[in-house]
């Protein structure tokens, strides 16, 4: 059977942040989709046991790039219903409890270290950002 | 629409066309002919409210069946348990916004799936171990069986292994009921299981999985016990008073 | 009491160019890195570099974390530590729900780093000192935790893994210091750097995340130093190079309940 | 011992499930009827050429006047809960006899013809052709069925085998293929009222008789009234009550509670029977043209109230069906259920303090008691579910000193069928008799062993009849078996007759009233 | 040899659903109780980070070792070959497989994060007592359950007293267990004592029996189903050994406690001016839970009196509790010696600053999920006796087996049914 991807399928991508001025996530958009709770789980034990920081799958770089800001750049917390991490997962009816405990908008000094890998490996320029209005696309 | 997309949605539209008509048909039978006699099994309840108790025991705990045979009970049991919490996981799929309990008990549709599978396998077990089961079961028993231990395990290693996207699916599903559904992914196992899930939906009204609604419409469980106090009398009958 | 004893660590490298390479070069950096953001920025507002480098590797058992505290330096009044392990993991950011009496809020809130004022019973001297996790090498914390979720790093933190804690706090029951602290209510802000949230047990972590983007100090060390009293001083106890074990050699220090020979990481002199 | 041409299984301590062993009873078969026992019944006299294509109509007629059928056939998932239910085959190790295996007879048919799963793929759902092959399965097989809905307990969805076998002889009735046993018995109750064809001065004589005796060894003036106009109680009893062992003495048990409890009471001569066999040949028709005498005679002779005798497919049929079949009962007093049991009568009074007891007098016995399967599973005494099973255990705890139950899983609403329901009762079927009391006869066994139990009563007639037949074959004594009204009669206290002026008046009245 | 005939609980439909209705409604309080305490955190709760565990660790070993001390019955009846306790087995291993449940359901609802009780039973260190205690817990439930099947399903007989025997020794690691895990904080001077364990044990066997005895008095009569006096005075008797047990190891424990100059303060604090410790020590556990009862078992008028045994029951149920209570939270109150020579002046986390005991008072949310899981204990009891042949339809003296001593030259072949 073709594999047929889920091209057309709406995004979660919200403007108004990094991503979508970005071409591609850390691994491929079908992965990602498929596999992003692996990922970040694996990346969970080797942080906490290894203490290994630089690898691209860190949730906080999922919510530095993810996070949206609105029209005063104010970022908006990534687990609500109407954002980035909380439509998809409203719209699965998963109940993620990660942000308990995880700061939901990148906050306090060292935020940016936390991400740092991940931008470097997808290539991409921290500061970009794209307008709430998505005017820049 | 990809040729994919198109076959399933075609389908999933006929499967559910024939598991609908199919089962309204037979409870509008069932519901039509007459039980003529009072033949509840006694003791029984001698009011309604009893009878919805006792109703609700069968339907919850399986009563009767434990009474019967302990093994055949739990098996029986965990299968039917874990596949009413797969299902009401599986409603995620169906439904935009999805309903609160329905959010809260999701995640136990995952153990329910693993139950499901164990106890199939061991209501399959016994098929082949116990001479009396053995006697009874025709290959369409085997059949059914394997189909859903087949849907268990597709879903199953869907959820732990070779994961599909989740989004993707209910959009599809959420799409059929606009006659537009978007592109269903192509994940080998998806396939497989879907296809055999519209295989257990066609086959439901034309096999024993009538037992379900059938259950229902047993008067030797669902009649209350009062023939003394009120007459009881089918309309075929009450004709042969009136010769 | 008042018996003074010798470090003993037997595992102790003979050679300190044991540790990696990467580990030696980075620390090596890192020194110059720290004392320059400490020398510019504010107390407790200790930016951090961009540019260091996170860690890829994981931690080894070639080096152990460790404080000293110097109970002479610590004086009396002063809670710099206190505070800055406060924002640096931000427990300042904790509130008291409104309908909880503040006495019984002051028992539940997380505490990472305490002060304690103590009396010698006979000679009526008075000690000041902080008191956190001691990292203990053979942590009771640990042993008795039933999912594994208090762990000991191999190099030498003593955590809890918070995906994997229960909440069952038998870790606190078994801690002879009091060290660890039960998240008592939901957590709206927390820091990037240091998640935390309900349900959970918590404990000083040796700035476990200064640790891994390779500073050198944690953050009471730092606030300490920047009080100008210097009672803490960092570093790794394997390495005879390191201030902490210069430090040690020159003071007689002591762990607090010895009696138990849980080897900890953190050790008082003066008491 | 009794003799027997087969192997009388061994009794052992504990109920084992036998392996299943195919075709061990495929020989047995009653007797067929004979074109005149089917005749009177509306049956035709020997099977029809067309017979398939009659009998599969039948059976669709049956499928839209019957939910249980329909839903039945629908519904087995095969789960084996009940296979090892059956006393048949417990006794006899034929899985045909395994509930399931005796639906499947019919169940196999009615896929092939009437579902398109086995229209389309008869080997894949175990359908199969209505040939001659099956036909003799099933005259086989439906007749080793007592319908005594022991499976049914057991079955998730109730399925009732009864209602299966029921249907199925009512199928074969339709196409000529009658058994003699039944349908002859049924022809005598059209004809003279009652299933021995005991004719009214017989028992006029019989009754008489028992009234002597009674007064003989009593010294006290019972009544044992018929066809007595205007009084309050018409009781209906099995026939065999009137003359054999041990029933009469259940006769003379209800004769003295009417005594003490000071009503008039009695039989008919129209409707001198409460077993109605039509329900055994699961003819709606016939069945109703049993009950239907039992209103004439109440009508008839005026009376107030109706209770019934000791019997268990006949209480069945009183307690859950006249209604339907001869209601309403409008006339009656409505006071008093229609109909009540001899058992909820003679409780009653118990309760109300108006019987004594010397419970001395059935000292020489150790008592156990069998419930018999209609009482048990398809019908009720008293206003509380459950109630067949406690009104008979007062009664015999109120009339015996000793009295030990049999295993918790063979009574009550588990309770084993004696082996002789169903219409079965009959000497050609001996060996399927004798094997299916097994299970029964086990339990007895156990606490005779074990509590030094002698004997055990009962509450029907068939389960009498075929007990004083079959504990012999198992080397047991016929009369450990008596009659729940034979201890009522041994051990009540009788007020004499001419003592008490009350209890003169109630005599005259009744005598006025005769 | 007479076959034991075990019947259904039948009490009336009305009584029976009234008494489930009952219980299920003290366990939705208990559900309520916990669902408030989840959403809010621990705050509302009278928990903090001194006294970690409160009231419902009460219940919870309370009911935990009552369910190793329940099975004491059956152990008694098989491995000991008591043919005269052999009829109340079944109704031994239900109550003992029901308090464990209610008990670990206390204790997991209690967890600061019990939706990762899977995290719990997957992931194990093996190093901790704790985690082994899951398998003594998981391992009881299923021998418990195996045990049930062997005596009530004939072909377990041959397996019964096997499975009895593993039954017996993994319930004395289960109560061992349970007394060491707070056996092995050495952190706390309370409970720096390896006799905690063997103690637990004794006390497990005096509150499960009173349990039992209650449950059993209570159902019997419920339905009128006969007691005789031979077993219930061989019951009380029992009773009255393990309660005089209890006394011997607080006794030990104390005198233990003394021989270590450095815990007489502990031991001060706890006789003398512990406040509610002391009083809950006194009045609790040795008045209500010890002598009352022991008088009224030694009386030789009242414990002829079924009220009053049942009342001396009800009594080292009462006194169990208080144990526990002071058990558990007393020793955790009273502060940690980390400093020995001197004394906290101050202390930013409230260590014993000036020798004082940290606070704790329990609040209600915490007493109704404890109280839930007794009601959830006595819930599967009654469903199990209802459904299930687990009473035997008479205790009375004619018709329980001969006493051991006669049964002895008749062997196992006596213990046969
Ligand atoms: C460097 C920026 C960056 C980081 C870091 C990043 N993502 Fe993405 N992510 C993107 C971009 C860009 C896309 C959109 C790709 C596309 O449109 O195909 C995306 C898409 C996704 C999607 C698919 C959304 C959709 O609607 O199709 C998911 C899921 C996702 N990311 C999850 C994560 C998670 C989880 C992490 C943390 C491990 C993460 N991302 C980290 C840039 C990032
Ligand atoms: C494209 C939609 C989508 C987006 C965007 C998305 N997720 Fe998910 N997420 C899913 C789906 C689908 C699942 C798994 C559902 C399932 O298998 O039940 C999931 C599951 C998870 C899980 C595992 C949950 C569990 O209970 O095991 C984690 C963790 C997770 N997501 C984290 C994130 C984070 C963090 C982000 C945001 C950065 C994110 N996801 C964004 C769709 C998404
Ligand atoms: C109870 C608190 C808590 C919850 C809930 C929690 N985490 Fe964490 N997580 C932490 C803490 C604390 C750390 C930091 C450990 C450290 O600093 O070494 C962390 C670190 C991580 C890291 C590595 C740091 C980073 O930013 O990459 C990942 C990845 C992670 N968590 C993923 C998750 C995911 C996915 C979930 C939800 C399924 C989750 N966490 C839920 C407490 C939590
Ligand atoms: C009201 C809902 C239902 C009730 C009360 C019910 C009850 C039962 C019971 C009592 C049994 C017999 C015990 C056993 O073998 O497990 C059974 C068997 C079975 N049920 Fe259900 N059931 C229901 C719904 C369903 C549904 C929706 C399905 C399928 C999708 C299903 C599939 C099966 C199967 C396949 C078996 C046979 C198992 C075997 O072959 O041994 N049931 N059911
Ligand atoms: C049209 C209907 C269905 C759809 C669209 C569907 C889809 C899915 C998908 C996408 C998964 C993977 C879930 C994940 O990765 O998290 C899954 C899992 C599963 N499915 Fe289905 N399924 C359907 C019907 C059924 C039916 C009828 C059954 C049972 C009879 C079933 C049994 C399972 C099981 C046991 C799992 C694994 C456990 C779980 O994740 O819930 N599915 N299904
Ligand atoms: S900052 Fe230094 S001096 Fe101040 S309290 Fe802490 S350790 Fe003592
Ligand atoms: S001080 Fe306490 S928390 Fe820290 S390692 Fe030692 S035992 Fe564990
Ligand atoms: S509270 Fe968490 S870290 Fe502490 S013992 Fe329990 S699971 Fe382990
Ligand atoms: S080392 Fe870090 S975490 Fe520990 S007490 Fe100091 S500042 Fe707090
Ligand atoms: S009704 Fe009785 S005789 Fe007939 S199959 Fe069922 S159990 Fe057997
Ligand atoms: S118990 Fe009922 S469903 Fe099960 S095999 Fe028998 S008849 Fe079929």
């Amino acid at each position: 059977a073709q594999v047929v991807l889920a091209a057309d399928a709406k995004t979660y991508v919200l403007e108004g942040s990094k991503a979508a001025a970005l071409e591609s996530c850390v691994e491929p958009t079908d992965v990602m989709r498929r596999k992003h709770m692996e990922l970040i789980k694996h990346q969970r034990d080797e942080t906490v046991h290894g203490g290994i920081r630089s690898s691209k799958h860190s949730l906080a770089g999922c919510v530095e790039c993810h996070i949206r800001s609105d029209a005063d750049h104010v970022p908006q917390p990534i687990h609500r219903k109407d954002e980035f991490c909380g439509a998809c997962h409203a719209f699965t009816a998963v109940n993620l409890n990660c942000f308990d405990c995880h700061a939901s908008v990148p906050k306090g000094p060292g935020a940016e270290q936390a991400s740092h890998a991940a931008f470097q490996a997808v290539g991409a320029d921290r500061s970009v950002q794209a307008r709430p209005d998505g005017e820049d696309h | 629409m990809s040729f994919l997309t198109t076959v399933y949605a075609y389908l999933y539209y006929f499967a559910a066309l024939v598991l609908l008509a199919g089962v309204t048909f037979k409870v509008v039978q069932y519901a039509r002919t007459p039980a003529p006699l009072k033949i509840p099994t006694t003791p029984a309840p001698t009011t309604k409210a009893g009878v919805v108790l006792r109703m609700t025991r069968e339907v919850v705990l399986f009563e009767s069946l434990f009474r019967g045979n302990k093994w055949t009970w739990i098996f029986g049991w965990i299968f039917h348990f874990g596949l009413f919490l797969v299902t009401l996981r599986h409603l995620r799929y169906f439904m935009e916004p999805v309903w609160l309990p329905i959010e809260l008990v999701q995640p136990f549709g995952i153990y329910g799936g693993m139950a499901m599978v164990v106890g199939l396998a061991g209501l399959w077990a016994r098929r082949f171990f116990v001479d009396r089961v053995r006697y009874i079961s025709s290959p369409s028993d085997h059949l059914i069986l394997a189909l859903l231990i087949a849907i268990g395990c597709t879903g199953l290693l869907m959820t732990f292994v070779f994961h599909t996207d989740v989004v993707a699916v209910k959009s599809f599903f959420i799409g059929l009921y606009s006659f537009d559904p978007p592109p269903l992914p192509g994940d080998p196992l998806l396939l497989l299981h879907l296809f055999l899930v519209a295989a257990l939906m066609i086959i439901f009204p034309y096999s024993k999985l009538l037992h379900a609604p059938g259950l229902f419409f047993s008067p030797s469980r669902n009649q209350v016990d009062n023939p003394r106090e009120q007459r009881h009398i089918a309309p075929w009958a009450k004709r042969l008073e009136q010769e | 009491m008042g018996k003074t004893t010798e470090m003993k660590d037997h595992h102790e490298p003979t050679d300190p160019t044991d540790a990696g390479p990467a580990d030696s070069g980075r620390r090596a950096f890192m020194g110059v890195a720290a004392g320059i953001t400490a020398a510019v920025v504010a107390p407790g507002v200790v930016l951090h570099s961009v540019t260091a480098a996170p860690r890829s590797e994981a931690v080894t058992s070639d080096v152990r974390w460790g404080l000293l505290i110097d109970t002479a330096k610590c004086v009396d009044g002063c809670s710099a530590c206190v505070d800055a392990c406060d924002r640096e993991n931000g427990l300042n950011l904790q509130n008291k729900p409104a309908s909880a009496s503040q006495e019984h809020w002051d028992d539940q809130k997380a505490v990472w780093i305490r002060k304690v004022q103590l009396q010698d019973n006979q000679t009526g001297r008075v000690t000041n000192l902080p008191l956190m996790c001691q990292h203990c090498e053979h942590p009771p914390c640990v042993d008795v935790c039933p999912t594994g979720a208090s762990f000991k790093r191999a190099d030498g933190i003593v955590m809890v893994d918070r995906h994997t804690c229960i909440g069952c706090r038998y870790c606190m029951m078994a801690c002879p210091y009091k060290a660890r602290s039960f998240i008592h209510k939901a957590v709206e802000d927390q820091l990037t750097r240091v998640p935390r949230g309900k349900g959970c047990v918590e404990s000083c972590n040796l700035c476990v995340h200064r640790r891994d983007f390779g500073e050198d100090s944690t953050a009471c060390v730092d606030a300490c130093r920047e009080a100008g009293h210097e009672a803490i001083v960092f570093g790794d106890l394997k390495d005879p190079e390191s201030s902490i074990r210069k430090h040690l050699a020159e003071m007689a220090s002591r762990q607090i309940r010895e009696d138990l020979s849980l080897n900890t990481g953190v050790r008082y002199s003066g008491i | 011992m009794a003799k027997a041409t087969f192997e009388v299984p061994e009794l052992s301590q504990y109920l084992d499930v036998p392996p299943v062993t195919p075709q061990t009873m495929a020989h047995s078969k009653p007797f067929v009827a004979k074109p005149e026992f089917q005749a009177p019944l509306g049956f035709p006299g020997e099977l029809m050429d067309d017979w398939q294509e009659k009998a599969l109509d039948k059976m669709g007629e049956l499928l839209g006047k019957y939910r249980s059928l329909r839903v039945y056939l629908d519904s087995c998932v095969k789960c084996g809960s009940c296979t090892d239910k059956c006393h048949y085959y417990l006794g006899t190790k034929d899985p045909k006899n395994m509930p399931v295996g005796r639906q499947d007879l019919m169940r196999k048919v009615y896929r092939r013809y009437f579902t398109l799963a086995g229209k389309l793929f008869p080997k894949l759902v175990g359908a199969e052709d209505f040939t001659k092959d099956v036909l003799d399965d099933w005259y086989s097989y439906f007749h080793q069925c007592s319908q005594c809905r022991r499976c049914s307990v057991f079955c998730p969805y109730g399925i009732d085998t009864a209602e299966i076998s029921m249907a199925a002889r009512e199928i074969m009735d339709s196409i000529g293929v009658g058994q003699k046993y039944c349908n002859e018995i049924i022809g005598k109750v059209y004809t003279i009222g009652n299933n021995l064809g005991l004719p009214g001065p017989a028992l006029r004589d019989t009754l008489e008789g028992l009234e002597e005796d009674v007064f003989d060894e009593t010294g006290v003036a019972v009544r044992y009234p018929i066809d007595q106009v205007g009084a309050d109680i018409l009781l209906v009893t099995p026939s065999a009550d009137f003359f054999a062992e041990p029933h009469v003495d259940g006769l003379i048990g209800y004769g003295k509670v009417f005594h003490e409890a000071g009503v008039t009471w009695t039989l008919s001569s129209h409707a001198s029977e409460a077993a109605n066999f039509g329900m055994f040949i699961g003819s709606y028709d016939n069945m109703r043209r049993v009950a239907q005498r039992i209103r004439e005679a109440a009508i008839e002779l005026k009376v107030k109230r109706i209770v019934f005798g000791e019997c268990g497919h006949a209480w069945r049929v009183a307690y859950s069906f006249l209604n339907t079949l001869a209601g309403p009962w409008d006339f009656l007093d409505p006071r008093y259920p229609v109909p009540q049991h001899i058992c909820e009568f003679t409780y009653n009074l118990i309760q109300e303090g108006k019987l004594t007891f010397d419970k001395g007098e059935n000292d020489d016995k150790v008592l156990t008691y069998h419930d018999s399967c209609n009482v048990a599973r398809a019908s009720r005494m008293g206003d509380t579910p459950g109630g067949q099973f406690e009104i008979p255990r007062a009664i015999i705890r109120a009339t015996c000193n000793h009295f030990y139950d049999m295993d918790e899983d063979t009574i009550r609403d588990r309770t084993f069928c004696c082996g002789g329901g169903g219409g079965l009762l009959t000497d050609d079927l001996m060996e399927l008799r004798v094997k299916g009391a097994k299970p029964r006869v086990e339990a007895l066994n156990n606490v005779m062993l074990e509590k030094g139990v002698t004997h055990m009563a009962a509450i029907c007639a068939i389960c009498k009849s075929q007990f004083t037949k079959v504990l012999p074959y198992y080397g047991m004594e016929m009369d450990q078996i008596v009659s729940l009204h034979q201890l009522v009669s041994n051990a009540i206290v009788l007020t004499p007759s001419l003592d008490g002026e009350d209890d003169e008046d109630d005599e005259e009245e009744a005598e006025e009233a005769a | 040899m007479k076959r034991i005939i075990y019947r259904e609980w039948r009490i009336p439909p009305a009584r029976y659903w009234g008494l489930l209705g009952i219980l299920a409604s003290v366990v939705v309080i208990g559900a309520l109780a916990f669902a408030y305490m989840e959403h809010e955190g621990h705050w509302v709760t009278g928990m903090s980070n001194s006294v970690v565990w409160g009231t419902p660790h009460v219940f919870a070993v309370f009911l935990i070792i009552s369910a190793s001390g329940a099975l004491n019955i059956a152990s008694i009846g098989t491995v000991f070959r008591k043919p005269l306790y052999k009829p109340l087995g079944r109704l031994s291993g239900l109550l003992s497989a029901a308090l464990l449940m209610g008990g670990l359901l206390v204790l997991v609802l209690d967890l600061g994060r019990p939706e990762r009780l899977v995290v719990a039973m997957t992931t194990y260190n093996f190093r901790s007592i704790f985690a082994w205690n899951i398998f003594l817990y998981s391992g009881f439930m299923a021998i418990v359950i195996a045990y049930l099947w062997s005596m009530a399903d004939r072909h377990g007989e041959p397996y019964n007293r096997p499975i009895g025997i593993l039954a017996t020794f993994w319930r004395l690691a289960l109560t061992t267990g349970t007394g060491a895990i707070f056996g092995f904080l050495v952190a706390r001077q309370a409970y720096d004592a390896a006799i905690l364990a063997p103690m637990f044990v004794v006390m497990s066997f005096a509150y499960g029996l009173a349990i039992f005895m209650l449950v059993m008095m209570f159902t019997f009569t419920e339905e009128g189903r006969p007691i005789g006096e031979r077993i219930l005075c061989r019951l009380k008797n029992l009773l009255g050994i393990f309660i005089l047990g209890v006394f011997y190891f607080t006794l030990v424990y104390h005198l233990t406690k003394l021989y270590g100059a450095k815990n007489h303060d502990l031991v001060g604090w706890l006789l003398l001016d512990g406040g509610i410790y002391t009083f809950m020590f006194w009045v609790g556990w040795v008045l209500v839970g010890g002598l009352m009862p022991l008088g009224i078992i030694y009386h030789p008028v009242l414990s002829k009196d079924r009220t009053w045994i049942a009342a001396a029951c009800g009594l080292v149920i009462v006194g169990g509790l208080a144990s526990m209570y002071v058990i558990i939270i007393g020793s955790q109150a009273y502060p940690m010696q980390m400093f020995p020579g001197h004394t906290v002046l101050a202390s930013g986390f409230f260590d014993g600053v000036q020798g004082e005991a940290s606070r704790y008072s329990p609040t209600i949310p915490e007493v109704l999920l404890g109280l839930g899981g007794v009601a959830i204990a006595l819930l599967i009891t009654s469903v199990g006796v209802r459904v299930l042949q687990f009473l035997p339809e008479s205790l009375a003296d004619d018709v329980l087996p001969v006493d051991e001593e006669k049964i002895v030259e008749q062997g196992p072949a006596g213990a046969k049914a």
